[in-house]
């Protein structure tokens, strides 16, 4: 087992590795800048370190900083949380040139994943479905009809020279396809002096599901089931639930199948996230790999009783996944989790300063990850997420109960937050019957829009 | 009083006024405290300011860096707690900060002389000691015209970002 | 002073003021030990006013008994706020309070005339009103004597412990 | 289901039926003594009504004045938590008799499980094991004998006049019997002028194992496994687990049967709990049956994902057990409980107070059941019980583990706290083998005696 750990990492997702650093008896290091000097993950951790002033640039992604800390406390590996470094390639080349284990997959491996095209190229020849799309320029009506069967209706045209919208078009019958296609040649040459087209399959209302999956260093690959997280606001994820119910359990076992082959194929490591689009129908489009752990990842705990941290440091510490996980998986109940962020609940400005009250939920089922406390400080400078509010019940209808309650019961004073959307949210008859898509929130404010 | 002393002092200080102590004294064979802490009308005194884990969490900084006895690199005291970083600023001196992370070493190599030492008059962008990180030796120069009075770190010893390294009185 | 007898004199000092001690002499051998609690004013009053969720929680005691205005029993107001209690007495003017909880009448039985009225003189242990509770007509007498000012509750109200029914300037 | 309920009690347990009933829709009355104006359960409950003066006679158990409440508040029921009112047959039949809905079992039950001797003869009328004994005066050596063959040594004798531990005799065989017979006979005359004895079977190191049961009005009981709760100090529970390491699958499985048995035979309606001893060998034998939800009740929610308190509440709605547990029953995992009291860790002094720092821990596997915060008082008048750790892993060394980590992170300021006494039994070897009795305590503070 790892003896050191350095968390390279602030907030809630610092203290959550330090508790399952205690947990498995490793020895923890934490870094802090300047502004974090008060917090909890430097409370609570065995050493700290200050590592620079409270910009990130010159702390946290201050990898100079961050390896030198590293070096002087003398660990034996870093865990970077997310964000920041954790998809780092070359932080994770630097840890390896020090000798020092970076809780992640080979820089390789992240290299590749962070280029999303080489991702999605990859993950096509491992035969995991991506959405269909014409791989160059599309040069007439007729390519465009062909290409439209093969995907079948709706597709969109894409501009390839451009974004924003200018020409772009989604085109949902044969009847209307050379009309649109006309437009959209013609916008995007007047727009960008290139009226070059691409054309991709086009889901009108999409979820966004994503695979937890964990990998050994001995080329063993399991998937641990989905998370629902369609309710995002500009793509940002707000609440996210597990299972999903739109995932069938033939359909979790195929998946799980192919992501255990892709994944062994390309040689992945660590803990990981495999992001889905999902269509009307059911059908699961690759999009991207996340190669660290996420926000979310307390909901798949909730329901598989499996610790995702741990289990990252003993697959760091060698241990295969066999050891790790002893029991057969098993889901147990729908848990769901809600992002709370220092924000202004209407109107999203980020709100800083001095926490004034502060009374976390707890009772059955709930589970709050936060480094914040009465009394304690959001500092202007980083994400604004300040704790995470998860539930467990032994059904949708009873998580989303639970959740109600336990927002009526979390008091934060001093700072806004975005605990009163949650609440308007989880009352919302669209939520509640779980059958939305990514678009949700759009509507969600449409309709719950004074006057 | 020794520096343990003075510790225990303030700590007992410290609960006298959490618990509303007025006047206290003490004798005890050749130790005598007496002490009475001033009139506060309105007394609100919820203060202590203390309030809730702030304290405790300055409290918590003298283990940073130092939490690992068992390491001989990491030395203790490297965190000047605030006040006493102010006070030495109070009486004039400067002090000379680490800007980065990593080892402090007082010379250019390992048995030449150190770059400085206390007594030293040393001019602004005078090298006054090597940081190493990640294996570069990066020297640390002067902020400061004055006179080294005190050396605040040991040679081999880890630093954090914002360390104290010299007190300086500045000419 | 060793560690053990700073936590023994910790404990003593605890146990003072748990027992509401306010000075303290004690000589023993060699050890003498004087200490006086600070003065407190309003006194221990722990309350209130304190940070965080006290001002929360008074902020609720608005909704107590008040929470359900779809229930015509339970009638807004029920129970004025501290500052409110403190102003009235301020003035000079004592508060009957409920001693159960229970429902408010302001008559024997319906149709009949009040006990008492604002402007009505009234002497000590003379019946101001019946607080019904478990079918029990409890007759709630005066503890001062002197002038009803005002009535703070509506007939057939529901009152909690304490609450105040009528404000009297004692005579 | 109920519409609107009084919670007839203070502190987490108060929150806790808050928390359920929030969950299930139904409106909540927090009753409260002037001592607890600014306590959470008045804070969150949906009403409030001040009901004494800080002493619980004159408050939380004064009858009237809790029915009194109750008809103003005009609610269809009362749940009287644990302690207070919880176990009082009188109030039970005041309740019924004012039309109020008390949310437990019949008054008849409850004064049935409230006399000791007539539980125990009910009992095992029911075929539940008892400890044996003689069920009056031994008269005679012979007759000495005699019985303690039929129940196997050790055996203990007692003064039938008198108790603290004059007259009695533990015996471990035959060849001993007739001389302590004799001391015993001899100082029990001595001691109460009177020299009979009576014999019981003797447990050299009983653990307390209880089952928790759930009982609806339609006459289904159901078994729902055990806690372990040998972990005391003079009497007084201090860490609970569930399952117990000693009871197996079959053993679980009869144990069940036999309850449901018996308390379908007496009629039994609500959440309850029945404790027994275990002997060496493992074998149980019945001592009382506690009929109200008990302090230690999420351990078993915490491996079963069955909620208790809304059990209750909708038991005492009518519905039936299939209706509210309508999947098999299963256990995961390992859940154990710390009480967390105000008192001093090592003299037990009660510590009322103002708690001036209170940081509660989280993260994955923790729950905190508390109506305690930051700024908050502990009244000088109360249990001391201030909050309720409770930690679920997948294993008892993984919980053992967490609740390290979260003891850790659990600060409390201003008051005393026997989280550190926690502290200390959880590094203690005896205690993590599991292989204990009901005198661990008394071994642990032999051996953590300073000096």
């Amino acid at each position: 087992m790892l003896r050191k750990v350095l968390i390279a990492n602030r907030g809630e997702i610092a203290l959550r590795v330090i508790c399952a650093c205690k947990e498995l008896g490793i020895r923890t290091v934490a870094v802090y800048s300047e502004a974090d000097r008060n917090s909890l993950h430097v409370r609570f951790a065995d050493e700290a370190i200050c590592i620079g002033p409270p910009r990130s640039a010159e702390s946290y992604l201050n990898v100079p900083a961050v390896i030198s800390a590293a070096e002087i406390a003398d660990v034996d590996a870093i865990h970077p949380g997310y964000g920041l470094l954790s998809e780092n390639a070359n932080f994770a080349e630097v840890c390896r040139a020090s000798n020092i284990k970076f809780i992640g997959p080979p820089p390789e491996v992240t290299r590749l994943m962070g280029e999303k095209e080489k991702a999605r190229m990859a993950m096509k020849k491992a035969k995991v479905p991506i959405l269909p799309g014409s791989e160059g320029v599309i040069q007439s009506e007729g390519e465009a009809i062909e290409w439209a069967r093969t995907v079948g209706f709706p597709v969109i045209l894409k501009a390839s020279a451009g974004g924003g919208g200018r020409g772009m078009r989604v085109i949902r019958s044969e009847a209307e396809l050379p009309g649109l296609f006309q437009a959209a040649h013609t916008e995007a040459a007047n727009a960008f002096g290139n009226g070059d087209l691409y054309m991709e399959k086009f889901i009108e209302r999409p979820r966004h599901i994503e695979f937890q999956v964990l990998a050994d260093e001995h080329g063993n690959v399991l998937s641990l089931g989905e998370r629902e997280c369609s309710i995002q606001r500009r793509h940002q994820k707000l609440i996210e639930e597990s299972p999903s119910l739109q995932v069938t359990p033939k359909m979790r076992e195929e998946i799980g199948k192919t992501l255990k082959r892709s994944l062994e194929h390309v040689g992945y490591q660590n803990a990981g996230t495999v992001e889905f689009l999902m269509d009307e129908d059911g059908k699961l489009y690759f999009i991207e790999m996340n190669t660290r752990i996420q926000v979310e990842h307390p909901v798949t705990e909730m329901v598989t009783g499996i610790d995702l941290v741990k289990a990252q440091l003993r697959i760091a510490s060698g241990e295969k996944l066999s050891s790790i996980l002893t029991e057969p998986l098993t889901v147990r109940g729908h848990a769901i989790e809600c992002r709370i962020n220092a924000e202004h609940p209407e109107k999203f400005t980020p709100s800083a300063g001095k926490i004034t009250a502060f009374n976390i939920p707890g009772g059955n089922g709930v589970r709050v990850d936060t480094a914040q406390y009465a009394e304690g400080v959001v500092p202007p400078y980083y994400d604004s997420l300040i704790a995470k509010l998860i539930v467990h019940g032994k059904n949708r209808e009873e998580a989303m109960n639970r959740m109600q309650r336990a927002l009526d019961m979390f008091v934060v004073e001093g700072i806004h937050t975005t605990i009163p959307l949650h609440r308007r949210i989880f009352a919302d008859a669209e939520f509640r019957s779980g059958d939305f898509d990514t678009k949700f929130m759009e509507r969600f404010f449409e309709r719950s829009q004074p006057g | 009083m020794n520096p343990e002393e003075i510790k225990e002092l303030k700590e007992l200080i410290e609960f006298l006024k959490d618990n509303n102590i007025g006047e206290f004294d003490l004798e005890r064979g050749d130790l005598k405290v007496r002490l009475k802490f001033a009139q506060q009308q309105g007394a609100v005194d919820m203060p202590a300011l203390s309030a809730n884990l702030s304290h405790l969490l300055a409290a918590s900084q003298a283990h940073q860096m130092t939490a690992a006895p068992a390491h001989s690199h990491v030395a203790p005291a490297a965190t000047p707690s605030p006040a006493e970083t102010a006070a030495s600023e109070d009486a004039g001196l400067h002090i000379v900060k680490s800007p980065i992370v990593g080892t402090f070493y007082e010379s250019p190599s390992p048995g030449t002389a150190a770059f400085v030492k206390a007594g030293d008059q040393i001019e602004n962008g005078q090298v006054l000691c090597i940081v190493e990180a990640m294996k570069l030796m990066n020297e640390i120069e002067a902020d400061v015209a004055g006179e080294v009075v005190r050396r605040l770190v040991q040679n081999g010893q880890p630093v954090e970002y914002g360390q104290p390294l010299f007190a300086v009185r500045p000419r």
